[in-house]
């Protein structure tokens, strides 16, 4: 076996390795210079990325992979903890050390002359580590451990600024909302494994049978991850704890969130997704009912997401607000895959729901990191004390332009090609909710409006007259963000091909997954 | 019946450590009844390992005689409440020291005050 | 917090290294009887919060400094990743336990069924039981020292 | 299983039910501090009877122990009572 | 080659970046007929304000919380109910997630 | 304030209802039924692993993994807390 055959296979450990080593120990580099600290982090991600792309390009060609730790193969009963790794888990996983690698470089500029720099370099590869973790896990305890990794590092990042009482405010609302949230998951992985004596994912999809102890499990997994992904109503902490940290942060906790995402996926298509045409009362399939109360709570997040940042004047807390109604569009379309199971636009409508993972944390992290850029230049947090900044600040103001019509769905770019996959697919179940979609996108659109109107245009103030542009790792940030943005909304048929169609795929064939493992012995 | 009451048991203590999270005004009577939570689901996955008449899975302190796996209890619950105990107290420290910074900033526990951050 | 008496920090001192060698006994003996790295962690650092309240927290702070205690706590972090590494290199699988059975160090089999404790075994549980107490040990006792001192003092925050 | 075992089982139960009123009801925060300790040692009472003596030493580290220090630090770091 | 197809429909970038392309060399010919009379640093390019003054920065600032008032006030019911759903107590948080446990309990143990 | 109490009652209420119904679904006290995987652990203990003691087979050994995040945890609370007092001597 050569040396990168080995590597190969044991991608799925060093994947999770390699970070989590390195957050062990950036407190002793950081002891012989921050320069080093800085580019350590930025190397080791890089690394990582590195063997995700290894893992990734396998995964794609060869199909999905099975990864024991702590013996070579498989045995009866599954004792010990797997990694399942298929084309989703992948995806999401690059989404993560994406977000990740660009936050490093963004903090070093935004956060140069801050104190508790080793901390927060630390914190910030335990939170990748734990997204990683959750994606890529196929046992249900251990994705537990790593959701309460999440909670506890982005919680301890959310507080960085602890001078401002309303960071520590944030952050205690953070760590109370997802532990409790983290609790009645732990509830739900007891209940399951009193039924059926095991933890590994594709050993309860294969036993699970619909009972009425299931449909409870299945509540309590759907309410507190979907509390941890901010689906409305219970959002509340998202504009807290977004609005009052560092923008790089806050790509860090979209990460934690969107990983929370992925775990409802998980449960719904693959935990349930023997059982989810189980008929119920009056003959309606299970997946008819699950759907369309996922449907239900995603029309809320949008419409609360969007009428509620119309009327905030704190630019990053409007920016969540917006992170909210684009958190409910991914939960449309789920929620219509759902409840159309079956059909060809519920395929489309998974797509689209995919797709959009990937262009909500390119567009909303674009925003925020623009956002944390006009904070840093003019130390103001309300649009009423910043005006005329387009002046001095062009590259910002493009990559502005660029984020606010990604984020409102105006073609090319891309926003739209997700939405419209969204809009098309949704207009079959039912058309009210597609026009629901586009009022929202044309809500989203004339808020971004507002912000640009007050930040960049408009009369520039005599205190504002001598602000700069951003620094350039900052620039360079936005600019990957913006140019992916472009990319993907030119050559949206490159990326669905290549990364979205497996993803779904992988996911709707559960038969495939609950196979790798249970069928192998 | 009698066989229930321990679950029962677990649904008492879950729901009385929901009430100081939602009805009470202190930050510290939150956590407290966060730890409560805790405690129950802890106690939660240990009734689901015990064996009638079981003895603990270890090996050195066997009575002569026992026959196992039958009458052994089962291990894998015992593990995860490990994990989870130490979970519970990390979350406790931050927490807590959350609390601690909060009323310097604000000079109260009332979490009915410390709610700048709202709409 | 004021002064505490004689007696409290004799008493302290009296039970203080019982605390440490039955919190490091348990510690030790992980694999063979109830506890491990967690339990006797946890009891160790019982100890030191009882050598907290005798002498005050501002004492303990000028003896044992903050950011030794975390680097003793990251060893015990990258420890115990190293094991796993180790089993990586030597039993190509990670999380091996390439130890156990190999008849070196702690590599003994036990007989099957009730048999009498036998140090020598367990393969690597025991290292990483070592490493585990270590890592609590130094983890917990560096937060209940940060909060107690930044409890007595008003100079922060 | 033994009636005896049952019955001191539920009794315990009852107590760690009561623990848990008496923690969540009382105003003074030390006081439900340490009911909440109490609480914790029967809790690994409990733990001990279902023949779990490793969650049973953890328990009684970690939740009576360390967990009723973090809190009394963190009372005296604020205040003790709690007020309407 | 590079369209998105949904299965009712489909769409394509590239063709509609064309599109505009061609639109905007359309208008910059137009542009083209447009007076040449108009010169830098005259009369013509200062500020023109139907005769009044040119006022300050600060006064001219429209503030952001301004602007799409008449939308906001005419919602004023909705918004009233909304403001009033965010109380900010971490309390409101959690009794909203037990909320939502209850109603979606109800619906799953109805059915 | 009132009707706050009055919401929160009856949700707590169905909530407990249906905790109520669940825990009753679950297999009476002291009665596992199959219990595969950890009777395959209890036999398998000692000479896969050469423990005596079978919670720290599982915690150390069959699910190290957990533990390894177990540890990670208490790493990040421990910087956790150090970031929020980072101030406390300088």
């Amino acid at each position: 076996m050569t040396f990168l055959e080995t590597l190969l296979a044991h991608s799925p450990a060093l994947v999770i390795a390699t970070p989590l080593l390195s957050a062990f120990l950036v407190p002793l580099v950081g002891r012989i210079s921050p320069r080093i600290r800085d580019i350590f982090a930025l190397v080791m991600l890089g690394v990582t990325g590195c063997f995700i792309g290894l893992l990734a390009s396998d995964v794609l060609s060869h199909g999905s992979r099975v990864y024991v730790f702590g013996a070579k193969n498989l045995s009866v009963p599954l004792v010990r903890i797997l990694f399942e790794v298929d084309s989703m888990g992948m995806f999401m996983a690059i989404i993560t050390v994406m977000l990740a690698g660009i936050a490093v470089i963004y903090s070093w500029s935004f956060l140069q002359k801050q104190d508790g720099l080793d901390k927060y370099y630390t914190l910030l590869l335990l939170v990748t580590t734990s997204a990683l973790g959750m994606e890529l896990t196929g046992d249900i305890f251990n994705f537990f451990v790593f959701l309460e990794i999440s909670c506890i590092a982005s919680c301890a990042l959310i507080a960085f600024w602890v001078e401002e009482g309303e960071a520590l405010e944030a952050a205690f609302k953070y760590i109370v909302v997802s532990s409790i949230g983290a609790l009645f998951v732990l509830f739900a992985i007891g209940l399951l494994y009193a039924q059926y004596n095991a933890l590994n994912i594709a050993t309860l999809a294969h036993l699970l049978q619909f009972s009425f102890l299931d449909k409870i499990i299945l509540v309590l997994l759907l309410v507190s991850l979907g509390m941890k992904a901010g689906l409305a109503p219970m959002h509340m902490w998202i504009p807290d704890s977004y609005g009052r940290t560092p923008p790089s942060i806050v790509l860090l906790i979209m990460s934690a969130t969107l990983a929370s995402f992925y775990g409802i996926l998980r449960v719904i298509f693959t935990m349930y997704g023997n059982v989810l045409t189980t008929p119920l009362r009056f003959s309606l399939p299970a997946h008819l009912i699950i759907g369309w109360i996922l449907i239900a709570l995603a029309i809320v997040s949008i419409l609360i997401g969007v009428i509620m940042a119309l009327i905030q004047t704190d630019l990053l807390r409007l920016i969540a607000y917006a992170a909210v109604a684009e958190i409910g569009y991914m939960f449309l379309a789920i929620g219509t895959s759902i409840a159309a199971l079956g059909t060809t636009y519920a395929t489309v409508a998974l797509q689209g729901g995919v797709l959009h993972i990937l262009n909500d944390a390119i567009d909303i992290g674009l925003l925020f990191l623009v956002a944390g850029a006009i904070y840093f230049v003019a130390k103001k947090r309300s649009l009423d004390d910043i005006s005329g900044l387009a002046r001095n600040m062009k590259y910002t103001t493009v990559f502005f332009i660029i984020g606010l019509l990604a984020v409102a769905g105006m073609p090319p770019l891309n926003g739209f090609t997700s939405k419209f996959l969204i809009y098309e697919s949704v207009y079959q179940v039912n058309p009210i909710l597609s026009i629901i979609a586009l009022l929202g996108s044309i809500l989203l659109l004339a808020v971004f409006i507002k912000v640009f109107y007050a930040a960049f245009l408009g009369p520039e103030l005599p205190e504002l007259k001598d602000v700069k542009e951003a620094p350039r790792s900052m620039l360079l940030a936005m600019g990957f963000l913006a140019a992916l943005a472009v990319c993907i909304g030119l050559f949206p048929n490159i990326f669905l091909d290549a990364l979205v169609k497996p993803a779904a795929t992988a996911l709707l064939d559960h038969a495939q997954y609950i196979n790798m493992v249970v069928g192998g012995l | 019946m009698i066989e229930y009451i321990p679950y029962i048991g677990v649904v008492a203590m879950i729901l009385i450590g929901l009430y100081p999270i939602l009805f009470r005004r202190n930050l510290i009577k939150i956590v407290i009844g966060i730890s409560i939570i805790e405690s129950g689901v802890n106690l939660f996955l240990i009734i689901l390992g015990y064996r009638d008449g079981g003895v603990a899975p270890i090996f050195t302190s066997l009575p002569p005689g026992t026959t196992y796996p039958e009458e052994m209890v089962l291990p894998v619950p015992q593990a995860l409440t490990l994990t989870s105990i130490v979970i519970g107290v990390a979350v406790l420290a931050l927490m807590l020291s959350l609390v601690m910074h909060i009323y310097r900033k604000y000079g109260t526990l009332d979490v009915q005050k410390i709610r700048r951050l709202k709409e | 917090m004021s002064e505490m008496t004689k007696i409290v920090k004799t008493t302290a001192n009296i039970l203080f290294p019982f605390t440490m060698i039955f919190g490091l006994y348990v510690i030790a003996h992980g694999h063979l009887t109830p506890g491990g790295g967690f339990q006797g962690g946890a009891i160790v650092v019982s100890g030191c919060a009882l050598l907290l309240v005798a002498y005050g927290s501002s004492w303990v702070f000028d003896r044992i400094k903050d950011k030794r205690l975390a680097a003793f706590e990251s060893l015990g972090a990258i420890g115990f990743i190293t094991i796993a590494f180790l089993g990586l290199m030597f039993s190509a699988v990670f999380f091996g336990n390439f130890l156990a059975g190999s008849g070196s160090l702690f590599g003994t089999t036990p007989a099957t069924g009730s048999t009498l404790a036998d140090f020598n075994t367990g393969g690597v549980l025991p290292l990483m039981n070592f490493a585990v107490g270590v890592k609590v040990i130094a983890g917990l006792f560096v937060i209940v020292l940060v909060m107690a001192y930044a409890s007595s003092t008003k100079e922060w925050g | 299983m033994g009636i005896e075992f049952l019955i001191i089982n539920t009794l315990v139960i009852l107590l760690l039910i009561i623990a848990s009123i008496v923690t969540v009801l009382l105003r003074d925060l030390l006081a439900a501090t340490v009911a909440l300790a109490a609480m914790s040692l029967l809790l690994s009472l409990e733990f001990f009877l279902l023949q779990a003596p490793d969650v049973a030493i953890a328990q009684a580290g970690v939740g009576a122990c360390l967990t009723t220090a973090i809190i009394i630090i963190a009372i005296r770091g604020t205040k003790r009572m709690e007020d309407e | 080659m590079f369209s998105l197809e949904s299965g009712s429909g489909f769409w394509n970038p590239v063709l509609w970046v064309l599109a505009l392309f061609i639109l905007f060399l359309l208008f910059y010919g137009i542009r083209g007929f447009g007076k040449s009379t108009y010169k830098k640093g005259t009369e013509q390019t200062k500020v023109f304000l139907s005769g009044n003054k040119e006022t300050s920065p600060e006064e001219m600032h429209v503030k952001a919380s301004n602007l799409y008032w008449g939308f906001t006030t005419s919602m004023k019911s909705l918004y009233s109910l909304l403001r009033k759903m965010h109380t900010g107590n971490t309390s409101d948080y959690i009794l909203w997630f037990v909320v939502v446990l209850a109603v979606v309990f109800l619906i799953m143990g109805v059915m | 304030m009132e009707k706050r109490i009055i919401a929160g009652a009856l949700v707590l209420g169905i909530v407990a209802v249906f905790f109520l119904f669940s825990v009753l679904l679950i297999h009476p006290f002291g009665d596992p039924g199959q219990a595969q995987m950890d009777d395959y652990i209890i036999t398998h203990t000692q000479n896969e692993t050469g423990t005596q003691n079978g919670v720290t087979s599982v915690v150390f050994d069959y699910r190290g993994f957990d533990t390894l995040g177990e540890a990670t945890i208490l790493f990040s609370a421990v910087t956790g807390v150090l970031l929020i007092f980072r101030r406390v001597r300088h």
